[in-house]
């Protein structure tokens, strides 16, 4: 428990006085030991990025800081007062707040509800509603903001880049609690924003910086150097090091979370197949043929993919190729238009028939959409492909052991046991053994990823990468609808461009001749 | 339109967009507040409903006949008042049968009556809806405390109030001859049994808690997302319980409603009023997965329910067939307004 | 008879966490519950526990057996079957009036008469999207319905007993054979379970359907399948019924529904699907059974024995659950 | 068992022993055989040679929240009093199937010198009760409910079935309502639970009355259960309905009159001749204030008590089954018609000792069932 940080002495109190101060902080779960003695200062003021790999202790600190984790041992500081925050509460009133990754609002109340929960104050008189002066809290918070949303909107009408703006509204509101400029931590605030509310993001978070400090937790470490002022790393529970953001570069910090000089070099290659192809000028028939496919979102969608091809879609929220995507799969419905798969007619009325004829899909939520978390392992990669570990329709243990533990050695899963709930994974982890599920069979012919990398940590997803690459190397052919712009022109061989329901644009990017994001943003808008 | 894949062929360039005539709308959430269209489902077929039964039957139309159909409503509307809150939160109730049968017994034993001198009057009624009220709050602490599902919490308190009606009763019916008491199921005013304005009132106080009180608004919340009001610092449990000891409250007032009409106290004086109340509820547009609809909806699914029962007896259906019909008819409610908003891979639990 | 273990496989071969005491008795919990009663209802009247008694008890359970069974079927789907009460005893019915004109068929025709109609609930349920609850609370007034017109409102009495006689037969002397029956039922239904991919569909719907819909499974037929089994299992307990009150009526099983559900949920199933199994609605349905019976015939004066129930049930509950499985409790 | 054994270890040997239950189930029907009965409870019934101490006394009904049926319960508990034993007292609110779960669970205990004093719910519920008891060599008495072509005298253990003239109650108090009406008007009847005896033949003599009353006329007749709640529903549409035209209210019990009565006084209706039968108190002082026509008696504490009595005088020898006469196996209990004038007479029921001594058991019959 005791660590060498904690023996320091406690009297010591800090010279200049920072917003909020952590020293030795430590906390064990059974079997893992979350926290290890972290350090952290968050000046007055400023932006402080937070990063580190999945796994790093990065949640667990946060959690720490608004009261939802009681650490084991160390210290918390704010304003150079020692404190102890026992609950969520706690830390509002001492000025912390936290905007949660998932997003932490009552989707069937008001804006203005959402953004006074908790602490309505002079909104709720002795239990009673005072709608008017509910509406003019929130009013003034989303104003501090310069959020131009309609307070008594119901939230689940509202965009998704509104609701995060109404979440930063509301952790606001502990600026009523205290008297000092607050901290507000963001955790992850952009895993689900596109490019330009990401922007829009980035100036209100320049704006809080004028009255209170900001903690900013984010995987995209070009993001975290942009908008922060100051990098904090964390590595396997311990502080392993701070760099002005300024001096740094998004490889340094990689370096500094991993540990060790890791490349961003899994972008630059290209599958094998293409290149293969770009040799022979022979035409080829692409595996995948969509001819004019639309839908409630999309219209008139064309698209053709190679066998080792990987297309990348890109295009703003509300571009439709998510839906282009799930309806390729069979999950969402079409009106029209037609898609061949290896010259056979797809049917797409229905997630079965696609499976049945080699689709393979990666949903976005992978925690509700991508997994059954209760499930072990074993059960989650063979679930689709029953007749891996079947002999005629009886299941045969062996088999499926056999099976699974060959999947999980080859994807260097880490995993304790086959039979462990896929829950209690690390979400890289996670994610492979989601994409394992189509592999096991090795019947799959064309991989439809969406988002695969959403939320992973930069190990874990050059991990995705490798495999990606691979399965392209084995002839699957891709449809990739990546995280960032990076991403897709990293990772595709060729990238189409969607924009209010339709493909617009086509943009080669073979290995040596990538686009710059740029080049796609322009399409894009 | 250019092949977006020979387009992509030449040059790493576009060659432009040109769908800019009609281009297909993105489908953005609108930011909306009041009644949405989905509302508007069951009083319109409320009104139907009424329409068709008024064209059949000479009988159902007349004054007295609507009186009559409101005067039947009153009791299953505020039992409905109780659950609707229940159901907003996401959980079930099947509390109902018990406590209204506790509550009726305490109340008949309260008042005057022929098996004892009391003649407590109000403050008999005021007792009676608070032991319900008790009983309410005793499955809310069950399912809070002890984690149970409330689908067993209010399974049990019905057993557990059952049980202490038959005790009270003690082989003798309690028989009112409170003045009072009985005067509500026979008094009229502007037409209404008093009884029938004391449901109208429940559903003034419950659509007031639930549009202006914390207490109704965090049970609509907690349907909505209970972990974040857990998030946000909510302590979720007393508001949970406090639903429940609300709901209690109006089971019991409906149990004292059912004493007044029938003169007595009966042990089986809710008897069938726990399903009824969530049929009605759902009918008239309140999920059982909570965080929608709400009393007035409720109230539109009280009366849906109430004048299609009166209806078929009108019209002359044969009583047995009479639960099939409302069987029917509340699948057929239900399906109408799932159906405009089906997704493909949606969730139906 | 094999307890219902569910194995937790160890957590972390980093670090290997057992399972905890607490989540070991968990798994048991059904029947300790079951133990326990048990043990009180001897304590309470020596004269309880004897082979007669027992016999009596499980030949009771029978049915309530049967019907947990099925529904749990559904409730490991995720949803909930509040029909079957109602379907068994319209099947009663269908049972008394074909039995002159099929003779040894009934059963059959019977069977396959409700399982049809669990099948049609289940299809509307599917393709309609009205969620189970409501579906089934339908096909409860309206199977109540039909029960009512077919039969006239009245018990029909049954009077060739042969074809239900075989249910009233004991095994051994001892154990009553619709028991057995029931027994069989569970561990064939559970044996298909593990043996083929169902088990890994139904928990995948149950735990979470758009990831199970996702992955490829075929969600709608797994649930009406469920609904299926449901369905033919009110017809097997209509079968016991009819041959322990020789006759069939439009009522006659409907105050089993909440008993059932209650050794669903009694057994440690949740509610909310996925986790269970119908071992553990076994175990459920034995409680409820002893609850109902033990009671009164230990001495517990009526009104006591409603309270004792209530409050028991939800204790059983308290006991039996696992809310490591289960996030919210609604 | 290995805890920490993986998932498909466990998978397979929780396959294996479900393998082996049914194994071992289907092993145990062909190698043992099935029989009949389970292990005991064959002795011979008529016997009768228990001494009285070792006489358990059970008497049951469908619930305790109705009056009479209390008063039923209460009456056999007097009789037990009487005889220095205790009665054991099981409800079963109204739920057959938990009748029939009760009876077989009480007939696997100890059986010799069990007395029953049961309470069908409906006719079809006797037969699994009687041969039960028979199987089980305990002594039964039923009340009311029997099916027609089901006879006592088939049977030893089963030793007598009581009721009351349904169609004679239904017909007096038809004839009574007639007469309150002036002879000709409308009327409407509320059944009982369709599914008993006592309901069909009180309807029964309800057409007969009106067979004798040409100018009444039946307007309509709907079911109440019995129940007071139900019966204040179906009369308040059945007001709506019929109007002025409705001049008295036929119900198959009191309760369900009692419920008429409410649904009257809060349509504001005193015009309407109401009668019943059962004679509870309530409607008793109902007739006494004039609200009420009639009804019949039906002595609750006395069906209660002469129950258990005739069980329990055979049980202990005193009264041999063959001794019983044949007319005495299946028999009419006197009963009287209550109006205002006679109503006095019968609001505190009273059951002597002398009614429950064994050579005067029958001293209440109007003559046997045909």
């Amino acid at each position: 428990m005791t660590t060498n940080l904690q023996a320091q002495p406690e009297a010591r109190v800090p010279a200049p006085v920072h917003a909020l101060e952590v020293r030795g902080l430590v906390k064990s779960y059974p079997g893992v030991k979350a926290l290890d003695g972290v350090d952290l200062v968050v000046r007055q003021h400023e932006v402080l990025g937070l990063a580190g790999e999945n796994g790093a202790g990065k949640s667990t600190l946060l959690k720490a800081l608004v009261g939802l984790v009681r650490p084991d041992g160390g210290e918390i500081w704010v304003r150079g007062e020692k404190v102890r925050l026992r609950s969520i509460v706690d830390a509002a009133d001492h000025g912390i707040g936290m905007v949660f990754q998932e997003q932490s609002l009552v989707p069937n109340l008001t804006a203005a509800e959402n953004i006074v929960l908790g602490s309505e104050g002079p909104g709720v008189r002795r239990g009673v509603y005072r709608w008017n002066t509910m509406r003019r809290l929130a009013q003034e918070q989303l104003d501090k903001i310069g959020s131009h949303i309609d307070p008594l909107a119901r939230t689940d009408t509202l965009s998704f880049a509104d609701r995060q703006m109404v979440e930063i509204a509301k952790v606001l509101r502990i600026e009523e609690r205290t008297s000092h400029p607050p901290v507000i931590i963001l955790d992850e605030p952009t895993s689900v924003l596109e490019s330009k509310e990401i922007e829009t993001l980035f100036t209100q978070v320049r704006r809080l910086r004028e009255f209170a400090s900001v903690v900013f937790v984010s995987h995209r470490l070009d993001e975290v150097l942009d908008v922060c002022d100051r990098v904090a790393v964390l590595r396997g529970g311990r502080s392993v090091g701070e760099v002005p953001a300024a001096d740094a570069a998004p490889a340094e910090l990689h370096r500094m979370m991993i540990g060790s000089t890791g490349g961003d070099d899994h972008y630059h290659g290209a599958s094998a197949a293409v290149r293969s192809d770009e040799r022979s000028d022979e035409p080829r028939t692409p595996r995948l043929v969509v001819r004019g496919l639309s839908g409630k979102t999309f219209r008139d969608v064309d698209l053709d993919v190679h066998a080792g091809e990987i297309v990348g879609i890109v295009g703003v929220h509300g571009s439709g190729r998510e839906d282009v995507c799930r309806a390729l799969f069979g999950a969402e419905p079409t009106t029209a238009g037609e898609v061949v798969l290896d010259g056979e007619r797809l049917d797409l009325s229905g997630t079965r028939a696609a499976c049945a004829a080699g689709v393979g899909y990666v949903p976005a939520e992978r925690k509700t959409e991508g997994m059954v978390g209760p499930m072990s392992v074993a059960d989650n990669m063979t679930l689709t492909k029953q007749h891996s570990r079947c002999t005629g329709p009886l299941v045969r243990p062996r088999k499926q052991a056999t099976l699974v533990d060959r999947w999980i050695e080859r994807l260097s899963i880490r995993t304790p046991h086959r039979g462990t709930a896929i829950q209690r994974l690390s979400g890289g982890n996670q994610q492979k053994v989601v994409l394992a599920r189509w592999l096991v069979a090795g019947d799959v012919r064309l991989l439809l990823l969406d988002h695969p990398t959403r939320g992973l940590d930069v190990g874990a997803r050059s991990e995705v990468y490798r495999l990606m690459r691979e399965l392209a190397g084995s002839g699957v052919a891709t449809v990739l609808l990546a995280d960032s712009l990076e991403e897709a022109i990293g990772m595709s061989d060729r990238i189409i461009v969607m924009s209010d329901g339709r493909a617009t644009t086509e943009v080669a990017a073979p290995a040596g001749g990538k686009p710059t994001p740029l080049d796609l943003v322009k399409e894009m808008v | 339109m250019t092949s977006p894949t020979e387009a992509g062929r030449g040059a790493g360039r576009a060659t432009g967009t040109e769908a800019d005539g009609d281009v297909v709308p993105a489908q953005r959430p609108r930011p909306r507040r009041g009644v949405s269209l989905r509302d508007a489902g069951p009083p319109i077929a409320l009104v139907v409903i009424f329409g068709v039964f008024a064209v059949l039957s000479p009988d159902f139309r007349t004054v007295s006949n609507v009186q009559n159909v409101l005067d039947a409503a009153a009791v299953l509307a505020v039992v409905t008042c109780g659950i609707s809150f229940v159901l907003m939160m996401g959980s079930i109730d099947l509390s109902s049968p018990g406590i209204m049968g506790a509550s009726a017994i305490t109340v008949a034993l309260l008042v005057a009556n022929n098996r004892n001198d009391n003649d407590l009057g109000v403050l008999g009624v005021v007792v009676a809806v608070l032991l319900a009220a008790g009983l309410g709050c005793l499955s809310g602490l069950a399912l809070v405390v002890l984690k149970v599902p409330s689908f067993m919490t209010t399974l049990g308190i019905s057993a557990v109030g059952l049980g202490v009606a038959t005790l009270m009763f003690a082989g003798v019916q309690p028989n009112v001859s409170d003045t009072m008491l009985q005067g509500w199921a026979v008094e009229r005013f502007l037409g209404l049994a008093y009884l029938t304005w004391i449901a109208l009132a429940c559903v003034l106080v419950g659509w007031l808690v639930q549009r202006y009180s914390r207490l109704g608004r965090y049970a609509f919340a907690i349907g909505g997302a209970e972990e974040v009001l857990a998030l946000s610092g909510v302590k979720v449990a007393p508001y949970k319980v406090a639903v429940f000891t609300m709901a209690g409250a109006f089971y019991g007032l409906a149990g004292v409603m059912v004493t007044s009409q029938l003169g007595a106290g009966l042990v089986q004086a809710g008897r069938g009023y726990d399903f009824s109340a969530i049929t009605a509820a759902v009918v008239g547009g309140t999920l059982l997965i909570g965080g929608r609809g709400g009393i007035l909806h409720s109230t539109v699914g009280v009366l849906l329910v109430t004048v299609l029962t009166n209806g078929l007896v009108q019209v002359g259906v044969s009583p047995y067939w009479q639960g099939g019909v409302q069987g029917l008819i509340v699948v057929a409610a239900v399906a109408a307004a799932v159906i405009p908003q089906r997704r493909r891979n949606q969730v139906t639990k | 008879m094999s307890t219902p273990v569910i194995t937790k496989p160890a957590a972390d071969a980093v670090v290997p966490v057992r399972p905890t005491l607490g989540q070991r008795l968990t798994s048991f919990m059904p029947v300790i519950a079951l133990v326990v009663l048990l043990a009180a209802l001897t304590i309470a009247d020596p004269g309880f526990l004897t082979l007669n008694s027992l016999t009596a008890a499980v030949r009771t359970s029978a049915p309530l057996v049967v019907l947990a069974a099925g529904a749990t079927l559904v409730v490991l789907c995720g949803g909930i079957d509040l029909s079957i009460a109602a379907l068994c005893s319209l099947a009663t019915v269908f049972f008394a009036l074909w039995l002159p004109d099929l003779g040894g068929l009934t059963t059959v025709a019977v069977i396959a008469a409700t399982a049809a109609i669990g099948a049609l609930q289940g299809l509307a349920h599917v393709l309609l999207r009205i969620p189970s609850f409501i579906v089934t609370l339908g096909g409860m007034s309206i199977f109540s319905a039909i029960a009512l017109v077919i039969s006239d409102a009245g018990p029909i009495r049954v009077v060739d007993r042969d074809v239900t006689n075989w249910l009233t037969l004991y095994v051994g002397g001892v154990v009553p054979m619709s028991f057995v029956v029931a027994l069989v039922v569970v561990a064939v239904i559970s044996l298909v379970l593990r043996l083929t991919p169902l088990e890994s569909w139904i928990r995948a719907t149950g735990y979470s359907e758009s990831a199970a819909r996702l992955a490829g499974t075929p969600v709608d037929v797994v649930k009406v399948a469920a609904f299926t089994v449901s369905g033919a299992c009110a017809g097997l307990a209509a079968l016991m019924l009819v041959s322990r009150n020789f006759s069939g009526s439009p009522s006659m099983a409907d105050n089993l529904l909440l008993p059932a559900v209650a050794a669903i949920v009694v057994g440690g199933t949740a509610i909310t699907g996925g986790h269970g199994s119908l071992w553990r609605s076994l175990a459920g349905a034995l409680v409820v059974t002893l609850l109902r019976v033990g009671l009164p015939i230990v001495g517990v004066p009526s009104a006591y024995e409603q309270i004792l129930y209530g409050a028991i049930i939800v204790a059983a509950v308290a006991l039996t659950l696992d809310r490591s499985k289960v996030l919210i409790i609604k | 068992m290995k805890f920490t054994s993986r998932h498909s270890a466990a998978r397979h040997s929780a396959a294996r022993n479900t393998a082996a239950v049914i194994g071992v189930a289907l092993a145990a029907a062909t190698l043992t055989g099935c029989t009949e009965t389970a292990a005991g409870g064959d002795d011979a019934a008529a016997a009768g040679a228990c001494e009285p101490a070792d006489v358990t006394l059970v008497g049951q009904v469908r619930t305790e929240s109705n009056p009479y049926e209390a008063s039923w319960l209460d009456g056999g508990d007097a009789f037990a009093e009487q005889v220095g034993l205790t009665q054991e007292r099981l409800t079963y609110d109204s739920d057959s199937t938990r009748q029939q779960e009760q009876i077989s669970q009480l007939l696997a205990g100890d059986t010799e010198c069990l007395v029953m004093n049961i309470l069908p719910n409906g006719d079809s519920d006797t037969p699994p009760i009687v041969e039960g008891a028979e199987a089980a060599g305990a002594y039964l008495v039923t009340q009311w409910n029997k099916p027609a072509d089901l006879d006592v005298t088939d049977y030893d253990s089963w030793l007598s079935h009581i009721t009351y003239d349904g169609v004679e109650s239904g017909k007096q108090i038809g004839d009574a309502l007639a007469e309150a009406i002036g002879g000709s008007g409308g009327v409407v009847a509320l059944q009982g639970v369709l599914d008993t005896a006592a309901a069909k033949d009180r309807f029964v003599g309800l057409e007969e009355s009106l067979a004798a009353n040409p100018d009444v006329e039946l307007l309509d007749d709907q079911t109440a259960n019995f129940s007071r709640a139900e019966a204040l529903e179906v009369t308040k549409t059945l007001l709506t309905k019929h109007g002025e035209d409705i001049k008295g209210i036929w119900a198959a019990n009191d309760d369900m009159a009692l419920g008429a009565l409410e649904a009257l006084q809060q349509a504001g209706r005193d015009d309407v001749a109401v009668v019943g039968i059962d004679a509870v108190p309530d409607a008793l002082t109902a007739i006494q204030d004039g609200t009420m026509t009639a009804t019949v008696s039906s002595d609750g504490p006395w069906q209660g008590g002469i129950g258990l009595a005739i069980g329990y005088c055979v049980a202990t020898g005193e009264l041999a089954v063959e001794d019983i006469a044949d007319e005495d196996r299946a028999w009419f209990a006197e009963q009287f018609l209550i109006e205002q004038d006679n109503v006095a007479d019968f609001v505190s029921p009273e059951t002597s000792e002398a009614d429950f001594a064994c050579d005067s058991l029958f001293s209440r019959s109007q003559g046997s069932m045909s």
